[in-house]
């Protein structure tokens, strides 16, 4: 494995942060020279990121260590294709988020606007971190970072409700954050290290009951940005937010930062010998079978359009943990291609709902009939996007239960395929009735049956977030080798073992 | 300068005490740069110290040229050292940003004041750079008369609140010359060092038992350390905002200081730790500290008064780190000594800069702060981070090392006690930042047009500090590795 | 147990002192008799710390003979010890310095509320508080 | 409250008379405290200080910086009476 010493990383942190400093001191005097800071430092965010890729698709890792921290641990930054990859895949969706959110703000008049671009500068040097993480310490000072920078996100709208979301957001996300401190100070002083590694670093350093009960705490702590039920309670709440942070939290940022961290726990301290071995993969596989199950239930029941996209996020994020738990390279692999894929479909979701919201004002799932007669782009956009969700080719989301649905085979749990089979079921009857409804409904009184889109600046992300789901359902490599980067993290670790 | 820098520390201030009232009945605004001279200089030195001790180890100043058991001596090591620093850079940065809000509240008590502030620093200094018993009890007198007397001037209800200070300071004070009067009963010495090497074979006597009992009693009433808190939340609200963003960060500081010194210098660990168990028993009181501290800051509707009960919380983490008694929990002690120290600073700064803004201080009252005043504000913002223990803040570095001492030590409730705290920390400090930075719904509810609120942010000299503050509270975050490894690592007593 | 008394009743002297002056400060309402407490526990440390330099048979520390009559052995023995003296003298200063500061504390708190006992001023301070709030 | 209050200081009472113990008895010549610094003060006190009273060359010589700290408490309570007392007297003239 070779390793090379270089500052990327870290300048991939930085950009963003500098740009947060840059908006803040612009203020809303120069609306246009803020709004250029945030696209000037989500196109060089993407470039950095992308300039690494070469480097991890030839085998190497970049390492880049800023200070000590404690004795063998570090703050440092260690991209390898793992963390590549989502790496690539938040500032490649950043760039269409902030393109979105200046239309979505402008449109809606939306106030304390230079907070609300801090925020959301903040939030993804904070995931770049979290992605760029080369240990449990250094992702863990990032996690609680974005932590922290969401919450004014979530409450933007500043009322009863909203602060309400943050509070409950806060309480959430804090409390298992503490559990997760609580969690990392046992494991150093038990091993004296964070480093991740491939395949785990905890094989036989302490007592088995101990293992499992710091598995557990883990799972459970990450578990709550990663949504997994029971710990889902706050992200529907979450929904009184602007959309663009919706996206944000469901599809780039936060919620994929705790999918990210389960999967750092899975796959790199715990490992797949160590699970094995406890017996500890099946459970959690259950574990978020379930949730797959119950949250689909849940979508089925919601009119709030928002609230079903959330609980469909639910769905599919405990879709990526399971894969991640049956730990099988193919299993694997689809785990944290979904994480791609899912990200690209369900950001096109929701900006579909903002887009929506900002031109009719309508939230809710009854009212859309015959929107897509206005709408067509838009409304075409989410087509793309609910069909690639539940799994239909060409659309990337079904490469990755593809692959996921060899894992389950691989791991010879045929349970695990009729739970990705139900779930893809359940996506069909929660999104299908939305499409037909918008194409082939007369439409409702308050929708013009004319072409009448929404801003530019909306319809272009959303258009080319479905695109790129698109070809990558087609190209699985086509969009920066990214399934041939999910493909070499899984080899990695199971090779580790 | 550089061989004499350890007593230039304290005896700057105490001269410019004297210059500050002389130049001060001359013309009053004088006073004001001789302070700031005074305590740069005393920091500038401390640096110097610092330097010296971290390249060539403990430094022995003999004042008046006598030999230690007969004379006095300074005695500076790493942990001297260390919070000597602290006090006086803090010292610095209450003295700049004191001008404005004594022009305010004190107008006709200027020259008196800076000569009291100068004389409270140098009390505290001495305490921390004494190597003699009896010599830490002078100046730790000086600097309670100082603190009784800057307290006293404060606003309504202050007088008293000084005057329960006062009985609390005088019986730790009179406990602690107890405890120094029966260890010199029976050793026949007062100096530290000499102490340290006679007291092993007296470890079995009951008047060192006895003497160490006083030590721990006067010491945690100098400290707050709860139960023994009870003088602190009400002198602390009602000082002038000066004082209390002075005594705030140093006071507890200084008394932690002087308990960590008692119980590792001047008794060996053998003692405190396996002789008697009074770590353990410091151990409980300390989460009681934490736990009572937070809840009681829940109550709080007074902002100010809401700091006073974190401040008495945050003296229970030391005083846990100090209770665990192994190598990861004094470390964290020690850290925590420099960390709060800032966080209080930047806090009870700010409350200072709202408070001369506005006048007001109570939770409610804050709405619409953070366009009043938005760099104050985010300073409040990182030191709450800090508080609650959100990285990278230093804050988080020091609960981190606490946590590692508990799980090290195997004491479990510890480790939920102070995981809890951050929780309660998270809804005293939200609470505050929801109230100043979101605002009632009705009034942005037509969307979008922005409230004409005029930005009045605090004047300079009170802003600046509060950013050197939130500044100190970030980088010491990211420093802490580079601190430990070249300071606190030798201030923890080496047999740990 | 006769013995141990007799042995050392400068201790019990003094702590018997220290216990008026400690529960003075604690237990009465009214602040000036606070302060005798103080007093009086001070001075029962000072009677503490003179009584151990004791030594019988021993003088006042002050050498005989001290100016010009050249070298002779001085008996340490014969003198008292003069180390808790010195430590007094400043200890007494402190007691001054305390006692003046409380008394200018009790002058202001006697201007604010007209009063110098405790319940009163805390039943005053919370009227107050009622009237601002 | 009282009660209280006076179980605190028959309690402190109390440990005080249990560490005096171990103490020397009263006027015992041969006391650590009499053996072990001391004797230097009255033995080389002529020498070292040319001051026949012991407790002078303690208090101004090797005990110096200490007498330096016991003025300098007393300047604070000098000036810390000023400053409690100055300013409401002239805020009384203004009430007045």
């Amino acid at each position: 494995m070779e390793i090379v010493v270089s500052i990327r990383p870290l300048l991939a942190v930085l950009v963003t942060l500098i740009g947060a400093l840059l908006i803040v001191f612009t203020g809303e005097r120069h609306r246009n020279v803020r709004e250029f800071w945030t696209i000037l430092a989500s196109v060089l965010k993407f470039a950095i990121v992308i300039s690494m890729v070469p480097f991890v698709l030839r085998g190497r890792i970049l390492e880049y260590t800023i200070i000590s921290l404690t004795p063998g641990v570090s703050l440092q930054f260690r991209v390898d294709n793992f963390g590549l990859f989502f790496g690539v895949l938040a500032s490649a969706l950043w760039i269409a988020t902030s393109v979105y959110s200046i239309g979505y703000v402008r449109g809606l008049n939306e106030h304390a606007q230079t907070r609300y671009f801090f925020n959301f500068a903040l939030c993804l040097s904070a995931t770049m971190g979290i992605a760029f993480a080369g240990n449990l310490l250094t992702l863990f000072i990032f996690y609680e970072m974005l932590t922290v920078a969401t919450y004014p996100l979530v409450a933007h709208k500043e009322t009863e409700d909203a602060i309400m979301g943050g509070r409950k957001y806060l309480a959430y996300t804090l409390i298992a954050g503490v559990v997760i401190l609580f969690s990392i100070i046992f494991i150093y002083t038990l091993t004296g290290t964070l480093d991740f590694k491939p395949g785990g670093f905890l094989l036989g350093r302490a007592p088995s009951a101990t293992l499992i009960l710091l598995f557990s705490m883990l799972i459970l702590g990450f578990g709550v940005k990663a949504a997994l039920m029971p710990m889902h309670e706050w992200l529907p709440t979450a929904m009184v937010a602007p959309t663009p942070v919706s996206a944000l939290l469901h599809a780039v940022a936060v919620v994929k930062a705790g999918v990210f961290g389960c999967l750092r726990i899975i796959l790199y301290v715990f490992g797949p010998a160590l699970l094995h071995e406890l017996n500890l993969w099946l459970i959690l596989a259950y574990f978020a079978a379930f949730t797959v199950i119950v949250s689909g239930m849940y979508a089925l029941a919601q009119d709030n359009l928002k609230r079903r996209l959330a609980f469909s996020t639910i769905n599919n994020l405990a879709i990526i943990v399971m894969g991640a738990a049956l730990l099988t390279p193919s299993a694997i692999t689809g785990s944290i291609f979904h994480m791609g894929s899912h990200g690209f479909m369900k950001i096109t979701l929701f900006f579909v709902a903002g887009a929506i919201y900002v031109k009719t004002h309508k939230e809710n799932v009854s009212e859309l009939d015959g929107l897509g007669r206005q709408m067509p782009l838009t409304m075409g956009a989410f087509a793309i996007g609910a069909m690639g969700v539940a799994g239909t080719p060409p659309i990337c989301g079904f490469i990755s239960k593809w692959y996921l649905a060899m894992g389950s085979l691989e791991a010879k749990e045929v349970v695990f395929l009729f739970v990705l089979l139900t779930s893809a079921l359940m996506d069909v009857a929660y999104f299908f009735p939305i499409i037909f409804n918008s194409f082939f409904k007369s439409p409702a009184e308050a929708i013009n049956p004319h072409f009448d889109e929404a801003p530019l600046k909306m319809v272009v992300p959303l258009m080319i977030t479905a695109i790129i789901s698109l070809i990558l359902g087609i190209f699985p490599n086509g969009f920066f080798n990214f399934f041939n980067i999910a493909s070499m993290a899984a080899a990695r670790i199971l090779g580790g073992m | 300068m550089v061989p004499q820098s350890p007593v230039l520390v304290v005896v700057i201030p105490l001269i410019f005490a004297f210059l500050a009232l002389l130049f001060g009945w001359w013309r009053k605004g004088l006073c004001y740069p001789i302070t700031l001279v005074a305590v740069s200089i005393s920091f500038l030195a401390s640096l110097c110290t610092l330097h010296t001790v971290i390249t060539t180890g403990t430094i022995h100043y003999h004042l008046g040229n006598w030999a230690p058991p007969w004379g006095i001596e300074y005695v500076v090591d790493h942990l001297n050292a260390f919070v000597l620093a602290i006090v006086s850079f803090i010292s610095v940065v209450v003295a700049i940003s004191s001008k404005r809000s004594v022009e305010q509240e004190l107008p006709d008590k200027i020259v008196y004041f800076y000569c009291m502030f100068l004389l409270q620093v140098t009390g505290l200094l001495g305490i921390v750079a004494t190597g003699d018993m009896f010599n830490l009890y002078v100046f730790l007198e000086i600097a309670s008369l100082a603190g009784y007397a800057l307290i006293a001037i404060g606003e309504e209800g202050a007088p008293f609140a000084s005057f329960n200070y006062l009985i609390f300071g005088t019986i730790g004070a009179c406990f602690y010359l107890l405890g120094v009067g029966y260890l010199y009963v029976i050793t026949g010495s007062l100096n530290m060092a000499d102490l340290s090497q006679a007291l092993p074979n007296l470890y079995h006597s009951k008047v060192v038992l006895v003497a160490f009992a006083f030590f721990l009693v006067g010491v945690s009433l100098k400290m707050a350390l709860f139960p023994l808190h009870v003088w602190l939340p009400d002198a602390y609200t009602y000082a002038p905002s000066a004082v209390s963003s002075l005594l705030a960060p140093l006071m507890t500081k200084v008394g932690a200081y002087v308990m960590i010194r008692l119980m590792f210098t001047v008794f060996k660990p053998y003692f405190s730790i396996e002789l008697i168990p009074v770590t353990a028993i410091l151990g409980w009181i300390a989460a009681g500290a934490i736990l009572f501290g937070a809840l009681m800051a829940l109550a709080q509707i007074d902002l100010k008064r809401m700091l006073t009960y974190i401040l008495v919380s945050e003296v229970g983490y030391i005083a846990l780190g100090v209770g665990l008694a192994n190598r990861a929990g004094l470390t964290g002690a020690i850290l925590h000594i420099l960390n709060d120290a800032f966080m209080m600073l930047a806090l009870f700064l700010v409350v200072g800069a709202i408070m001369y803004r506005s006048g007001k201080r109570e939770i409610p009252q804050l709405r619409y702060l953070h366009r009043k005043m938005p760099f104050t504000m985010a300073t409040f913002v990182i030191a709450a981070l800090s508080v609650i223990g959100i990285p990278p803040t230093c804050g988080f570095f020091s609960k981190w090392y606490l946590i590692l001492g508990a799980i090290d030590a195997s004491r479990w409730v510890f480790v939920a006690v102070l995981l809890v705290s951050s929780l309660l920390n998270v809804i005293l400090f939200f609470r505050v930042i929801e109230n100043a930075y979101l605002e009632p719904d009705e009034e942005h509810a037509g969307g979008g047009s922005e409230l004409a609120i005029a930005t009045e942010e605090a004047p300079l000299t009170m802003l600046m500090p509060i950013l050197i503050a939130g500044a100190g509270i970030m980088l010491f975050g990211v420093l802490s590795g580079k601190i430990i490894s070249t300071i606190i690592q030798f201030a923890v007593p080496q047999c740990f | 147990m006769l013995d141990f008394i007799i042995s050392k009743y400068n201790y019990w002297i003094y702590i018997i002192l220290m216990m008026i002056g400690f529960y003075a400060m604690i237990g009465k309402k009214n602040l000036v008799k606070k302060i005798i407490g103080i007093n009086i526990f001070q001075t029962a440390i000072i009677l503490f710390f003179i009584s151990t330099a004791a030594k019988r048979g021993g003088t006042l520390p002050i050498i005989e003979h001290g100016h010009g009559h050249g070298a002779h052995a001085i008996e340490a023995a014969s003198y008292v010890n003069p180390l808790p003296h010195v430590l007094m003298l400043t200890a007494i200063v402190v007691m001054v310095s305390t006692l003046g500061v409380a008394l200018a504390i009790v002058i202001a708190i006697y201007r604010r509320y007209n009063t110098l006992e405790e319940d009163e001023i805390l039943e005053k301070r919370k009227w107050s508080r009622n009237l601002l709030f | 409250m009282r009660v209280l209050a006076l179980l605190t200081v028959i309690l402190t009472g109390i440990i005080l008379l249990y560490g005096t113990q171990d103490m020397p008895n009263w006027g015992d010549p041969n006391s650590p405290a009499s053996m072990h610094v001391s004797p230097r003060y009255l033995e080389r006190t002529l020498e070292e200080t040319a001051t026949p009273n012991a407790v002078t060359s303690v208090l101004a010589d090797y005990r110096g910086y200490d007498t330096l700290g016991e003025t300098t408490v007393i300047f604070t309570a000098g000036v810390s009476c000023i400053l409690i007392l100055r300013a409401r007297r002239r805020q009384k003239k203004e009430n007045a």
